[in-house]
């Protein structure tokens, strides 16, 4: 009798430790959230919509850090640079007159080069500072924001529909995707019962991008790459050229940091220029960590459920706090969650990272 | 000296275990004031660990303890830090320096222990905020380099310092101590030129005119008997001898140090050697230098035989241990190494994995292993990206696929095979006890089906049933495949029982190279031939 | 260890005596740092069935600095600092008449920010709760509108 | 020979710490006549900006003699000397006792703030900048919760001028008219034209005594043994972690009093964002004044707030003349603030590793002439 109390507790224990306890904090306060949510008069489909639209829109951002975490350069605080790299290629495929979802694919093609660009010299970085990376990931991807809203200004842009009606040039801080890709991907093969809605398609896409990922750390190069963030040494003496496959990691969370905001712009329905890339990084960043990543482990299960719990709370606290005490918190609770999550993951003792 | 008082320190029928291993059994050493003695032994002879427990080292306590006492002036003492020890009036120089590199020597002499004045914020705010007191500093470090008798700039920043005089500043710290009586110098002399260990023997005298015992641990033998009134040799855990100085010469310690009571049984291995004496030269290293922090390696030509076991012995910090790892590419090196006739460029992993070389380093946990993943990735992961094995093509060879099911395979055939003890091959490595995580590491290079095998340290810091497997499996290897294995190890014993030959190494460069059967004097004689 | 425990009650005591200290000043500074606005009418007021009628002009110096020329019917602020509040009013009664010079000083009451201060009825020597009064401030329309609050740059960009 | 390259190295070493500084330099040479700005408009600007800017500045160099890196948790101070200002214009405390009083509130808040900074980062070592970086936000949204949510329906808040009106909540601007520039201008100075704000300078150069001073006291010293090598420090028994704590508690004390000095000057609270900028702005401004990572002097802090200021006004003006867009100089002189701190990451890093690879170049060398010599 004892033993089984013994036994238990154990468990919970293992599962405090395995799961993490602000983890479980945040996953039971998302679970009370829709406990509580038909009570407070919040429509649960509806927001279950909202939660899986928005699971959709964000998840390939989170998904961008997993390359980089595996090969052991830490959390992508340079997400910015991968984003700026989509939005040359939505500005420029919508510059160059292509409409629908045509305009989607062209963005997709334009965008890529650039990322390959940045990605490599970001990555090449990165290699000269082994052990600082996440501060100046961050501080990169700071500059090159700033680099680019001069840019937008410059650019000879002409698109009337991007730049600003007065001055004729310069582009807009937002622009409209209507009739561009806006909702091309969710709206193949969406699925509508009553209030809940599917974005099928972009979540197939989603699915689509995170199985490449799979694959691709099964594969020879991905499980070097897998190595590197484990143990750098090792891999060298396994004759690994470390520099490279970190490179390549950096490169890979550049591109699919492009093609994230593409489709997150998809699902939104505008571009937003200027600072808006700024702000990114950092709930890619907690929605992985939520998920039971570590700075040098991360799995595709566990953007899935970072993306799934952040952008839970992220959609019903402001509906259910509102509704139930008339006082929308939400913003603070969230902001404390989420560099609350990233705090925990960054005071946690990791072997690999030396 | 001996004025017939209690001595200043006794040490009494010390005994010491780390987890069942007996490393020091029944020592007892007196130390008078004023007196210097030579504390002599092979690596592993127990030394450090009899200065660890007279220094009250947290690992002693951590590891539960020592038995027997220590008096200092007559009175049991009992040290549950190095900081009591320091109080006692024991001062200990370290093998590494303990020093702030952008401070001045006055102010690492000083270095918490600075004179300070009080001023009104102190008073609120605690002693911490009290000002330093410079005049006072720069006197009383000026006292301690005077008592060293070695000139050394009291202004100086350390990082700007030659070696040696970052040696003199640490001895000046321990003595500007006034409640110094004892004063513990591990190697000091390892990382001087002649000329300032000159000027440290001579300082040692200084201080024992002034009434300081100095117990001073070295490989340098002319230097023990250069300045020691008493010589202290020590093996396997025991005081072998202990003599006056005059009683003694180089040749009677170097004996004792190593010697056996009893003739080792011959070299397991030694049969075979003669008909491996003729097999061709499968490697040859010619003038390889390597710079690995602490194994230092100058100048290095040796040649392997196909077939062969050969050992490469030495003691700690010599270089024995830079050699694999130069070779191997992990350390800068220079120098060239030619297999079965080609050159094999250094500071290439890949170039040396290519060549079907393969290595285990002594550094388990930092080169040796992925500790966070699973047993299957550790022995599988070289092979598959050195020789695409384990993988299954797609698309024409487009897709690489981790084939799952054959590094199971090979992964269970190596567990039973070396006896991995092991819930499955799933595991983390991390969980393993160090015998096995070493196991691990063997399955790692045999999975790469090398012709050449390096092995460094195969069975430090894992208990002796493992040990013996480990050798077993080495030699196993070597029998029925014919693989050239080189074991690099501090241990003779092991060598002389498992190679063919043997090569010293000492001071960076190889001594010799003897017969396994060769005595343990003689290998001795090589180990400390040039030691620095 | 004696010597040390005794040492530490000696620092106890001077950390509580610097502690007080601080809080002491902190009080001080609350007091002397209270600051008050004084607006000045001049303006007719009835009270208790008397009548005081305003000034044609009335110049008011505070810390030898002119804060206002009031016309009858005028009012006048200063913020000042402190509960002891003087000023030198220059009054013209009538139109044409010669200027008088009136100092005045008096206490201020510390919980009210603002005071206004009838100066007709102040100085024809009213009693305090007749000439002093508190200023309720009514908010405008402007500031009834509810501020956009700007959380922090860490939050999405709003996709509503 | 060792000597030549001895010398070559810290001529390097040099020109690499004062190659930001030269950079700037160069920036505001093109940028002042292109901007045609009065020179006496410049000077009046730079000077009041010193007054603003200096002391939380300041606030930066302990934790860095401590090892810690650029303390990028500064901005806990700035909040903490918020709260203070918010409390004291409710209470309606003018003038100097109001600031002063203010900073007495804020500290005690700081050294609470500090000290879970400090232990946060004692179980971060190694990676302290984006441990900071991150408990800036992480505290800021507990900012704005006791803020935005507890002031006005926990703690009391008067007077509708800074409360919202839904009757809990601070509004997003506090006036601080009534104590506005009373510090700057409590001894006026105007020379030809400049006001120079006396008593700010003043203050200034007490904390700058005191942190000469300090460095000389025991704690100072232990911290810079702390910075320097912490196991040796730990070997010679100093308390690292406690020391660590102790420096990070002193920056973000120093941060919450250079708040209200900045604040003051300012003459109102942006009480949502006034924080999140200035330690960016600040750590920009002294890795400008040819500090880096590791070692900051007083005269960097100068220095920096000058150049850094000085780009700071032209920028926007010289960006407008060139390309007749206002906004291309206000993103340009954000683009320069973070490509600053990038680039001295960046250095710092490199450096780190440098060093290393020298070590062993040395050794290399010395073996292979040994080599050859025999």
């Amino acid at each position: 009798m004892n033993e089984t109390k013994n036994k238990e507790k154990s468990w919970l224990r293992n599962l405090v430790e395995s799961f993490g306890l602000p983890r479980l904090i945040i996953t039971a306060f998302l679970l009370i959230l829709l406990i509580l949510a038909p009570f407070v008069g919040a429509d649960l489909p509806t927001q279950i919509s909202n939660i899986i639209a928005r699971f959709s829109w964000n998840g390939i951002l989170v998904l961008a850090m997993v390359p980089m975490v595996h090969s052991g350069c830490g959390l992508n605080f340079g997400l910015p640079l991968g984003i700026i790299s989509g939005l040359l290629g939505a500005t420029l495929s919508i510059e160059f007159g292509f409409t629908g979802a045509m305009s989607f694919v062209m963005a997709i093609v334009i965008a890529t080069p650039f990322a390959l660009i940045f990605g490599t010299g970001y990555g090449w970085l990165l290699n000269k500072i082994k052990g600082g990376e996440m501060m100046i990931a961050t501080y990169v991807g700071f500059s090159s924001v700033s680099l680019m809203c001069m840019m937008w200004l410059i650019l000879p842009y002409k698109s009337p529909n991007m730049v600003w009606g007065l001055a004729g040039k310069g582009l807009r801080t937002t622009i409209s995707l209507e009739g561009y890709y806006s909702q091309v991907l969710a709206n193949i093969l969406r699925i509508k019962i009553g209030n809940l809605v599917i974005p099928t398609g972009t979540l197939l896409f989603f699915a689509l991008l995170a199985a490449a990922i799979w694959a691709f750390l099964h594969t020879k190069t991905g499980t070097a790459m897998t190595a590197v963030g484990s143990n750098p040494v090792f891999a060298r003496a396994a004759g690994i050229n470390v520099d490279r496959i970190r490179l390549l990691s950096v490169v890979m969370s550049t591109w699919l940091a492009a093609i994230g905001i593409l489709v997150y712009e998809q699902g939104f329905g505008f571009v937003q220029l200027y600072m808006a890339p700024f702000y990114m990084a950092l709930p890619a960043v907690s929605a992985i960590l939520i998920g039971g990543a570590s700075v040098n482990k991360a799995t595709i299960m566990n953007v899935i459920i970072g993306t799934i719990l952040f952008q839970g709370i992220v959609t019903m606290t402001p509906t259910v706090m509102n509704n139930m005490i008339h006082m929308d918190m939400s913003e603070v609770i969230r902001i404390i969650a989420s560099n609350g999550m990233i705090l925990y993951a960054l005071t946690r003792k990791t072997e690999g990272s030396k | 000296m001996n004025n017939g008082n209690a001595p200043l320190l006794e040490m009494r029928n010390i005994k010491k275990d780390f987890f069942g291993n007996q490393v020091l059994t029944d020592i007892n050493l007196t130390v008078h004031e004023g007196e210097v003695v030579g504390l002599v032994g092979e690596n592993g002879a127990g030394k450090s660990t009899l200065m660890r427990i007279l220094f009250g080292a947290d690992m002693i306590r951590e590891t539960g303890g020592y038995g027997g006492e220590v008096l200092l002036n007559g009175q049991k003492v009992q040290f549950n830090s190095p900081f009591d020890a320091i109080e006692a009036g024991i001062g200990m120089v370290h093998q590494e320096f303990s020093l702030i590199p952008g401070f001045s020597t006055t102010e690492n002499i000083l270095l918490n222990r600075e004179p300070v004045k009080k001023n009104l914020v102190s008073e609120v705010f605690g002693d911490r905020m009290n000002t330093l007191n410079r005049t006072m500093m720069d006197e009383r470090a000026a006292n301690a380099i005077e008592m060293m008798g070695v000139k050394v700039d009291r202004k100086m920043i350390i990082s700007d310092m030659p070696v040696g005089h970052k040696q003199f500043t640490e001895i000046a710290r321990e003595l500007s101590k006034e409640q110094l009586k004892l004063l513990i110098l591990d190697e000091p002399t390892a990382v001087l030129t002649e000329k300032e260990a000159d000027a440290l023997l001579e300082s040692i005298r200084g201080m024992a005119k002034r009434g300081i015992a100095i117990i001073f641990i070295t490989h340098r033998l002319q230097e023990i008997m250069a300045v020691c009134d008493k010589v202290v040799v020590m093996r396997d855990g025991y005081v072998v001898s202990e003599e006056a100085s005059s009683n003694t010469s180089t040749a009677i310690i170097t004996r004792q140090m190593v010697g056996r009571d009893v003739d080792q049984p011959a070299s397991a291995a030694s049969s075979d050697a003669e008909e491996k004496k003729d097999a061709p030269v499968i490697l040859s290293v010619k003038r390889l230098w390597v710079d690995m922090p602490g194994e230092t390696v100058r100048d290095v030509s040796l040649d392997v035989r196909e077939g062969e076991i050969l050992g490469i012995g030495g003691l700690a910090g010599q270089g024995k241990l830079g050699i694999p790892n130069g070779i191997m590419g992990l350390y800068p090196a220079g120098g060239t190494v030619v297999f079965e006739g080609k050159e094999i460029p250094l500071n290439s992993p890949r170039s040396c994995l290519d060549a079907s070389f393969a290595f285990v380093s002594e550094d388990r946990r930092g080169v040796g292993l992925l500790l966070d993943e699973s047993l299957e990735w550790n022995i599988a992961f070289p092979a598959m990206q050195i020789q695409n094995r384990f993988l299954k093509n797609y698309l024409g060879g487009l897709v690489k696929w981790r084939d799952e099911k054959a590094i199971k395979e090979v992964t269970d055939k190596y567990i039973s095979e070396l006896a991995i003890r092991c819930t499955s091959s799933k595991q983390k490595a991390k969980e393993l006890s160090g015998g096995n995580q070493q196991k691990v590491c063997l399955a790692k290079a045999f999975a790469l089906n090398p012709r050449m095998l390096f092995v460094s340290e195969p069975t430090r810091g894992i208990d002796v049933g493992a040990k013996a497997l480990v050798l077993e499996a080495l030699r196993r290897f070597n029998r029925e495949n014919g693989v050239t294995v080189v074991i690099v190890s501090s241990e003779l014993e092991e060598l002389r029982s498992s190679c063919d030959r043997i090569a010293i190494v000492s001071g960076g460069r190889v001594a010799g190279v003897l017969p396994a059967s060769s005595s343990v004097e003689e290998l001795g004689e090589l180990m400390l031939s040039q030691v620095i | 260890m004696n010597n040390k425990k005794k040492l530490s009650v000696r620092s106890l005591i001077v950390r509580i005596v610097a502690l007080a200290a601080v809080i002491a000043l902190a009080v001080i500074l609350a007091v002397i740092g209270r600051g008050h606005t004084v607006y000045f009418d001049n303006k007719k007021l009835d009270a208790d069935g008397t009548s005081y009628d305003p000034f044609y002009k009335v110049e008011v110096f505070v810390n030898d600095k002119s804060v206002a020329k009031l016309s009858e019917g005028d009012r006048g602020m200063v913020p000042v600092m402190g509960q002891d509040f003087k000023m030198v009013l220059h009054i013209t009664p009538k139109k044409g008449s010669k200027k008088v010079g009136s100092a005045v000083s008096m206490k201020l009451p510390y919980n009210i920010d603002g005071i206004v201060l009838n100066l007709p009825a102040l100085l024809s020597g009213a009693a305090e709760d007749v000439y002093m009064d508190e200023f309720i401030p009514t908010p405008t329309a402007e500031e009834e509108t509810e501020d956009v609050v700007i959380t922090d740059e860490f939050a999405l960009p709003s996709d509503e | 020979m060792n000597e030549k390259t001895m010398r070559k190295a810290k001529f390097g070493a040099f020109l690499s710490r004062a190659s930001v500084p030269m950079m700037f330099i160069i920036i505001c040479a093109l940028c002042i006549p292109i901007a045609g700005l009065s020179p006496n408009y410049l000077v009046n600007e730079i000077v009041t900006r010193m007054g603003r800017n200096s002391f939380l500045i300041l606030s930066l160099l302990i934790p860095i003699m401590a090892g810690m890196g650029l303390n990028f948790g500064m901005t806990l101070g700035a909040m903490a000397g918020e709260i203070g200002l918010i409390l004291v214009s409710d209470w309606q405390i003018v003038g100097i006792p109001g600031m002063v009083l203010a900073m007495i509130i804020s500290v005690p808040i700081s050294i609470l703030l500090g000290l879970f900074c400090g232990k946060i980062l004692n179980m971060a070592k190694g990676r302290e900048m984006i441990t900071s970086y991150i408990i800036s936000y992480f505290i800021n949204g507990v900012y704005q919760l006791v803020v935005l949510y507890l002031m006005g329906s926990v703690i009391p808040i008067k007077h509708g001028s800074i409360k919202l009106p839904r009757g809990y909540g601070i509004r997003n601007t506090v006036s601080l008219l009534n104590m506005r520039q009373h510090l700057d201008n409590l001894i006026p100075l105007n020379i030809k034209g400049v006001k120079v704000p006396v008593a700010t300078f003043i203050v200034i150069a007490v904390l700058c005594l005191v942190i000469v001073w300090f460095r000389r006291t025991k704690l100072g010293q232990d911290m810079r043994a702390v910075g320097q090598d912490m196991e040796v420090a730990r070997d010679a028994g100093i308390n690292v972690e406690r020391t660590r704590i102790i420096s990070i508690i002193i920056s973000t004390v120093l941060a919450g009093i250079g708040m209200v000095i900045y604040l003051q000057n300012m003459g109102n609270i942006a009480t949502y964002s006034a924080h999140s900028q200035i330690g960016m702005f600040c750590i920009a401004a002294l890795l400008v004044g040819g500090a880096s990572v590791d070692k900051a002097s007083i005269g960097n802090v100068f220095l920096g707030v000058i150049l850094f200021h000085l780009m700071f006004i032209v920028a926007p003006r010289a960006g407008a003349y060139i390309t007749g867009d206002s906004m291309i100089g206000e993103y340009f002189r954000v683009f320069v603030s973070y490509a600053v701190i990038t680039i001295a990451l960046v250095m710092y890093e490199t450096n780190k590793r440098r060093v290393k690879s020298m070590e062993g170049e040395r050794l290399r060398l010395d073996q292979e002439k040994e080599g050859k010599d025999e």
